[in-house]
């Protein structure tokens, strides 16, 4: 038997105990629901639950790595079977069914969280040792205190993240600058002015900003925004010659940008309860006023949360970076000119034709670490500012 | 005070300067959507234009002449033995066909037999050749076959290529392209619509005429299927956990703050991570719709996350009260209440964290799934169990066409992209009715 | 698993594309899959060791490098087969409306290099016109575009365009006479590129050299062959030392800039796969990779020794031996 | 004390008319909540709105400074002049309007911000102070008016949500003075507020009505008579009855007013 | 006719203590809300808590079915018993408590859904009906008994948000008894209520108070009055006196209730 069919069989099994459970319950009350300490369904859940978890975790944990034994779909099965016959033996008119299920799903709850722990566990983990291979090949200091980017073939690259950080701070603000004011007063207009009609049009499409691929907006950053950009803006305000530029990029990016901010600011806003918007207006405020101090610092949260998003596709978008701001790293204050950002270069190490075992390739390991650690800094401090200026309403 | 005794009629100066700023601000919003729906029209008008095309198809109809001499030599039929037969016999009896069939059509050129035989794609021989495998009895007689003609004939009569282009073209030559228009005033040469861009496999860099998508959608559907099937309740059960239960200290300001930053984490380092633990430690088969969905999962939990907690915070505690007050438990006052309240945003997260998903190429890199696949992927399959058969996504096909030299691949990805942003809308669409729904003020 | 696995340079990917669609059509096993993803992440997949969830077959636009054989040989994949399938010409082409240029090696390190040696010091390179660079050149702002350091092309080029310019011009011997007589050193001051602007390195691919030349009509890039045998209505090809770039002239050897390109068979496998030494074979076979084969017909420069190679399949020649 | 100063209000018999609706009719999609409403509010007195619930006080409250407005369903049809003007006249700038017309509503709604900014956000947007002082002033004048202050002066910095529900009414009272309206709709403000509280408000309302038009919701029959001058009785979304108030309460007219009269408790 | 009734209660004075608190304190982060409060409500009775705005009365009564728990910054000290038990012992669960306890607030919060649900939802979670028809009867008696089905009886699927403030505490009233709590808290019930409906729930607060036992928040001495038959004043977050209403009202001990009391208006 394949594990998969005996996984099968367990949910089967589950299924029974979830219509099994409060019959059996019902039985002992002569079918008045009322006697039961819980509702019917929720024997039915509790049942269901302590049949289906057990089993799937045993497959899981026995599945993982190919450390199955061969008798494994039977383990599964039986484990289910017991489960069984003891959630059903289990359901009786003053067993607490509700208290059962409730905490069988808080578990669930848990370790759905848990998920995201593993995954920054192994995510650290998977860099980790390639990074610590990079730095005995690779001077730390150079690593991090150089402001030269030049890798090459010959083995006497110069890898210093500077000015890759450099290049992915200032992407990304010239992207947020355009894409946060553009997306939250596409929000406001769309939550608190427009129709249903224009809304229940446009913020679907403007969604749909977020779904064109990447090499979409990399090729409209190339072809059109860049030499546009270097024609009418760089070269006769004398910034230099570059049709790539961190200018091309950033705003390109923001277009994508919007309806990460747009979409999730307007759900946001729409929660806000009516009866602030009266109170507000009712003073004489007019409906700007009243968004602006009102219903924007309630939905403050809301809205930290979708910049937040919104800077972490900026960081870790490679593509529209490589297209419209080169693959250059430089530090430099000239918006006009080209850079690249630490996600672009973490990937074409990665996907280079260089040794791998070599600093060049691991170098890439190095930098997501790095990368990672910045960004966990950075929304420590959004969670600060969320903390300082929430407004809470009841 | 400064408005006692004006009349509601007129407009005091300040009352003036405020909505001018109101009117300002009200303009704001408008340019702001302005801009947002220009952005859209301008990338979608570029897309369209020059991906439509991509669901159109030149094709040759040609009488093939099937000689038992070469493609049966042996004369009993034995498969084993026909096979012996490669794409190469095929396409020198295909050559023969056309230059009768032009024969009789009374078409002339100067073009060499070899260049005359460029016409035909070089997906056609194999098209013929398991046409003949199948049918062993068809060898020996003649039959009609509507064959792809090759890209650069295509792309002409869509205007991609044209005479002076061609004259530079060291693929193709004026000469090609006027006896193209003969063929087609004979009525042996046709454009039409192409539904095979959807359902054929990818094809290599020589025969962009003969490229589709069967392939890719099949496996992004799947990965779609496994990043529903997973980042949805995962993502949603865990923001509820974090909001509604977890105890606020510094260990759920610690998860808070880590679940921010993994937005963050460059795609392709879950691509690391996904080789790392499901092919690795996990041993499930690379290149496999499953393993990328699964990457694609962990990559999509934290905007869901993040926009799921965004949204429960902003539902009013008044409501969690009132449900507790008549003595829901907290999981049933956050099931009953607070979630539907809070389902436009998890929405809309979903919706934000699918296009995400969809498009996504580099964590796809590491995983095995940027290939070249030319098998379809069954949805189970004994060896590889679910969703654990070789493909590719919509993505992927995107990425491998804009990098191929030929240009006919321009078309291909564009008409790849317009099928993206369809099978999007479409996977979106419940998501976007179903937000109409919830939506509500109170 | 009854596919076989092959992974590596996006470079050899198209031809391998070719090789694994015609394997399909005409053999009974299933279409090979071939990933992309480069040489460096190919060759560490290969690596990872023996057994159903490893490739089979890694491609590389370069030699595997002895690191990588040791980390093979630690994983447990010592059998190798090594296949050079043929060459890959690097060529210069700007746009089909533009000027027209015959290089030496020398015309573009004197365009790119980051600094030359003047009067006893090194000094900045400052020349923005190729007029400057060669007087028989047309005065047209230099704007190059070439591969980013994470492409082989780009070894190449220093090497073979770039080193060469630097030590034909005279400026190898002035640059040792400076630091001294350190030649490796001065080998890297010769390769250093100009970062002002007027070279602008490429991370992506072909297609996006071409799009940048056809945003910029002074943009001149570097491609590989095949490219450009496939855009030859939009980009006009420059000569090298006198010589247009064709597969002939590349096989001859009369073009200098090539570089060879392989695949990597993991012994192990064979027999234990379906079809890998049967894909292996068929991909070096004359009908494939022979002059007048389909991948000669791409673009790739067949090897003039590909009966070695052949051989060296059949008889499952490991590395080494 | 309070009774003579009503005396004196009584007095001043000869008002003008402040607002002045004519056949109001409003409806909440099918619901017709408000019913051919006709009535005149004298300035410088208090007019108390009074009827059972539900039937439509709060609504037609609303419509005197178009708050409304922003209840999607709800359409308002006829005239409400204010000082003879049309307030639903197209050139009529809803915000100048409610600006003029302050509005204290029946559930207390402060801002989630801090006690201070909540009522110093009127004056604020309206431009009242040239600074942090005369703010500061406004804002305490304001709070001690809503008999409030004594209890937050200490924590002006503390959110205004985290109030008890008396204490957000009076809040919500101060947050509306402190613009000087020179109208002042309140709908039931005293209905969390204990006696003592009440008082102060009514003293309150009594203040203002001297310079201002005060329209009150109230369930108490006695606080109408206390406060107000003239009260409407409303009923099923009519306005049975409206008159002086010593005579609704003493000799009404209307057969539904006497029996809602009559009904009181207490 | 209250009247009579209430001689009834009044003659069966031997009752048993339901909930009883010992040295309870409450903090809101620095703010000291109750000081030390012992205090013994009887069952089958009313009790009812009066005192002025912002004295502690609605934090009080949250306590009592561990409400306080939803807000973050509220700690709660001391014990308090239901039918002998403590309900903030570690393995009470306070789902069951407040199935036990059901509570009005003082704000109406109706669900944002229709009324019909709104009432339905805690018989719903609590299996009080075996069928569709049965659970019409339930939120029919509920609604009735909440004094709003004649109102709300055509639109039982509007939305619950779409009532006049009257109507939706009636609602929140009609939501609390429909799932038949043994104790039922009450804060501030008729504050937005109209002279007749007050006297409906009244009536019900009477009829409830037969079996279960009812505790009220009011302002209203004359409600305290009639409807209750123990009254706790509270002051400052002091419980200052506690005992039979009559006396309470007729000859306080504490000079704080005297003031209190005497300064009622009406
Ligand atoms: N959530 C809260 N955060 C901080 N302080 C609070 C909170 N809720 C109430 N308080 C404070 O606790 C004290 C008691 O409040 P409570 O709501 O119990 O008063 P109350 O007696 O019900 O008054 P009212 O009659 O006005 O409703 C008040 O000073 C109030 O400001
Ligand atoms: N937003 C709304 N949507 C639909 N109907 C409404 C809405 N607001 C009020 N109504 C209805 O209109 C009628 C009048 O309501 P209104 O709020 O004016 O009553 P009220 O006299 O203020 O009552 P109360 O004394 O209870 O506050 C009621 O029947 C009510 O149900
Ligand atoms: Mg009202
Ligand atoms: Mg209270």
């Amino acid at each position: 038997m394949s594990l998969s069919l005996s996984v099968l069989l367990a949910i089967a099994l589950s299924a029974t105990a979830y219509f099994m459970a409060p019959r059996h319950a019902l039985r002992f009350v002569a079918g008045d629901r009322r006697k039961l300490a819980s509702l019917p369904k929720q024997y039915g859940l509790s049942a269901g639950l302590s049949v289906f978890l057990p089993a799937i975790l045993i497959a899981l944990i026995g599945g993982l790595g190919g450390l199955a034994p061969a008798s494994l779909p039977y383990i599964v099965i039986a484990v289910a079977a017991v489960a069984l016959v003891l959630s059903i033996w289990q359901s009786r008119p003053e067993f607490i069914a509700r208290n059962r299920a409730e905490s069988i799903i808080t578990l669930v709850l848990i370790a759905a969280s848990g998920v995201a722990i593993l995954t920054t566990v192994g995510i650290v983990l998977s860099m980790l040792f390639e990074t610590a291979n990079f730095f005995q090949d690779y001077d730390w200091k150079d690593f991090f205190f150089s402001t030269e980017w030049s890798p090459n073939f010959r083995g006497d690259s110069a890898l210093g993240i500077l000015p890759l950080l450099w290049g992915t701070l200032y992407i990304s603000l010239i992207a947020l600058a355009f894409a946060v004011p553009i997306g939250l007063f596409a929000a406001i207009y769309l939550s608190e002015y427009a129709g249903p009609r224009l809304r229940s049009i446009a913020k679907p499409a403007i969604e749909i900003l977020a779904g064109i691929p990447t090499i979409v907006y990399g090729l409209f950053a190339l072809v059109t925004v860049g030499p546009f950009l270097r024609d009418y803006f760089a070269v006769p305000m004398g910034f230099g010659q570059s049709a790539s530029s961190v200018l091309t990029a950033g705003l390109v990016m923001g277009v994508m940008l919007i309806p990460f901010v747009s979409s999730l600011s307007d759900d946001i806003f729409n929660a806000v309860p009516q009866t602030m918007r009266d109170g507000s207006l009712g003073l004489g405020a007019t409906k700007s006023e009243t968004i602006r101090q009102v219903v924007v610092p309630a939905a403050l949260p809301g809205i930290v949360g979708a910049v937040l998003l919104a800077a972490s596709r900026a960081i870790g978008e490679t593509m529209i970076v490589v297209l419209g701001a080169g693959a250059a790293a430089r530090l430099s204050l000239n918006p006009f000119e080209a850079m690249t950002t630490v996600t672009v270069k973490i990937v074409s190490q990665l996907t280079g034709d260089t040794d791998f075992a070599s600093p060049e390739t691991l170098v890439a390991f190095a930098l997501g670490l790095t990368l990672f650690v910045i960004t966990l800094g950075l929304n420590v401090f959004a969670l600060y500012i969320v903390r300082k200026y929430r407004e809470q309403y009841e | 005070m400064s408005h006692a005794s004006t009349s509601l009629l007129t407009v005091d100066a300040r009352t003036r300067k405020r909505n001018a700023a109101e009117a300002r601000f009200k303009a704001y919003g408008i340019g702001a959507i302005i801009v947002a729906m220009l952005a859209l029209a301008i990338l979608l008008t570029s897309v369209l234009g020059s991906g439509l095309s991509a669901f159109r198809q030149t094709y040759l109809t040609i009488n093939v002449q099937l000689p038992e001499a070469k493609l049966d030599k042996s004369g009993v039929r034995d498969l084993a033995v026909m096979r012996k037969v490669t794409t190469i016999g095929y396409a020198s009896v295909l050559r023969d066909s056309l230059l009768e069939t032009m024969a009789d059509a009374g078409i002339t050129t100067e073009m060499s037999k070899k260049d005359v035989a460029k016409l035909i794609s070089k997906e056609a021989p194999a098209t013929v050749r398991n046409h003949v495998l199948a049918n062993p009895d068809v060898i020996g007689t003649s039959m009609s076959f509507d064959l792809l003609a090759e890209g650069r004939i295509d792309g002409f009569f869509k205007g991609r290529v044209t005479m002076e282009s061609a004259a530079l073209d060291g693929n193709t030559s004026p000469e090609a392209l006027k006896l193209a228009e003969d063929l087609k005033a004979a009525g042996l040469l046709e454009t039409r619509l192409n539904w095979d861009f959807l359902f054929a496999p990818d094809a290599s860099d020589q025969r962009p005429e003969a490229a589709g998508l069967g392939v890719a959608i099949l496996g992004s559907l799947y990965m779609m299927v496994v990043v529903l099937v997973l980042a949805l309740p995962i993502g949603v059960a865990s923001s509820i956990y974090l909001e509604e239960f977890a105890p606020k200290n510094r260990w759920t300001d610690l998860i808070e703050v880590n679940i921010s930053n993994l937005a963050a984490v460059p795609s392709i380092v879950y691509g690391i991570l996904g080789l790392a633990i499901f092919i690795n430690f996990m041993e499930l088969n690379q290149s496999s719709p499953l393993v990328g969905g699964l990457v694609l999962t962990l990559m999509t939990l934290p905007t869901i996350i993040i926009s799921t907690r965004a949204s429960l915070k902003s539902v009013p505690p008044s409501i969690r009260d009132a449900a507790l007050g008549v003595g829901a438990s907290k999981m049933q006052s956050v099931f009953h209440h607070v979630l539907p309240l809070a389902a436009p945003g998890i929405l809309t997260g979903t919706i934000i964290g699918l296009a995400q998903a969809l498009g996504e190429t580099a964590p796809l890199l590491l995983i095995g799934m940027v290939a070249f696949v030319r098998e379809y992927p069954a949805a189970y399959s004994p060896d590889a169990g679910l969703f654990g058969e070789a493909s590719t996504a919509l993505p992927v096909q995107i990425y491998n066409w804009t990098q191929r030299a030929d240009p006919g691949f321009v078309e291909r990805a564009s008409g790849a992209i317009i099928t993206l942003l369809v099978f999007l809308l479409a996977m979106n669409i419940i998501a976007i009715i179903l937000r109409r729904k919830f939506e509500r003020r109170w | 698993r009854d596919n076989v696995q092959v992974a590596g340079s996006s470079t050899v990917l198209p031809y391998a594309a070719i090789v694994a669609e015609a394997f399909g059509e005409n053999f009974e096993f299933p279409t090979p899959v071939v990933e992309s993803g480069g040489s460096s992440a190919g060759l560490k997949r290969f690596c990872e060791g023996v057994g159903e969830n490893t490739i089979d077959i890694a491609n590389a636009s370069r030699k595997i490098k002895s690191k990588e054989v040791a980390a093979c040989a630690e994983a447990g994949v010592t059998n190798i087969i090594e296949v050079r399938i043929g060459y890959d010409g690097i060529v210069f082409a700007s746009d089909i409306n533009g000027n027209s240029f015959e290089f030496t090696p020398e015309d573009w390190y004197k365009a790119l290099a980051a600094e030359m040696p003047k009067d006893g010091a090194m000094v900045a390179n400052t020349t923005t016109s190729w007029s400057a660079v060669n007087p028989a050149f047309p005065d047209q702002p230099i704007q190059a575009f070439i591969p980013g350091t994470k492409h082989g092309t780009r070894e190449v080029f220093e090497e073979k365009v770039i080193l060469a310019g630097c030590e034909a011009s005279g400026a190898m011997a002035q640059i040792m006479e400076i630091n001294g007589g350190d030649e490796d050193a001065a080998e890297g001051t010769c390769m250093a590129i100009r970062t002002d602007g007027r070279s602008v390195d490429i991370d992506g691919d072909y297609t996006e050299t071409l799009a940048r030349i056809q945003a910029d009509d002074n943009g001149i890039g570097v491609f590989g062959l095949a490219f450009y045998e496939n855009n030859t209505d939009k980009l006009q090809v420059a000569t090298m030392s006198g010589v247009e770039p064709t597969t002939e002239s590349i096989a001859s050897g009369d073009y200098p800039v090539s570089r060879p390109l392989y695949f990597y068979i993991k012994a192990d496998h064979i027999g234990v796969v379906p079809g890998v030494k049967e894909f292996a074979e068929f991909f070096v076979s004359d009908d494939m990779a022979g002059p007048d084969g389909p991948l000669a017909e791409y673009g790739l420069v067949s090897d003039p020794a590909l009966a070695d190679v052949q051989n060296a399949v059949m008889n499952e020649v490991f590395m080494g031996n | 004390m309070l009774d003579s100063n009503h005396m004196d209000v009584k007095m001043q018999t000869e008002t003008t008319t402040k607002i002045s609706a004519k056949d109001v009719q409003v409806h909440y999609g099918d619901t017709h909540a408000i019913k051919d409403v006709n009535v005149e509010i004298e300035d410088k007195a208090v007019t108390a709105f009074i009827g059972p619930s539900g039937c439509g006080k709060s609504t037609f409250l609303r419509c005197i400074n178009r708050m409304n407005d922003t209840i999607d369903i709800c359409r308002v049809s006829g005239d409400i002049l204010i000082d003879g003007e049309d307030i639903y006249d197209r050139r009529v700038d809803p915000v100048q309007l409610r600006a003029k017309v302050g509005m204290v509503f029946q559930k207390p709604n402060p801002f989630p911000k801090s006690i201070y900014d909540n009522v110093a956000y009127g004056p604020r947007i309206h431009g009242l102070s040239n600074s942090k002082a005369e703010m500061d002033e406004i804002v305490e004048r304001a709070l001690r008016r809503g008999a409030i202050w004594d209890e937050v002066k200490d924590r002006l910095d503390a959110p205004g949500t985290g109030l008890s529900g008396g204490q957000q009414q009076r809040l919500c009272i101060a947050r509306a003075v402190a613009t000087e309206p020179q109208v002042l709709l309140m709908d039931e403000p005293c209905s969390a507020l204990d006696p003592i509280a009440t008082a102060q408000v009514e003293e309150l309302i009594h203040d203002l009505s001297k310079n201002y038009c005060v329209v009150i919701v109230t369930h108490s029959m006695q606080q109408a008579a206390r406060v107000s001058q003239k009260t409407a009785f409303f009923h099923l979304g009519n306005l049975v009855e409206f008159g002086d108030t010593d005579k609704i309460f003493t000799n009404p007219e209307d057969p539904r007013t006497e029996s809602y009269i009559s009904g009181r408790i207490g």
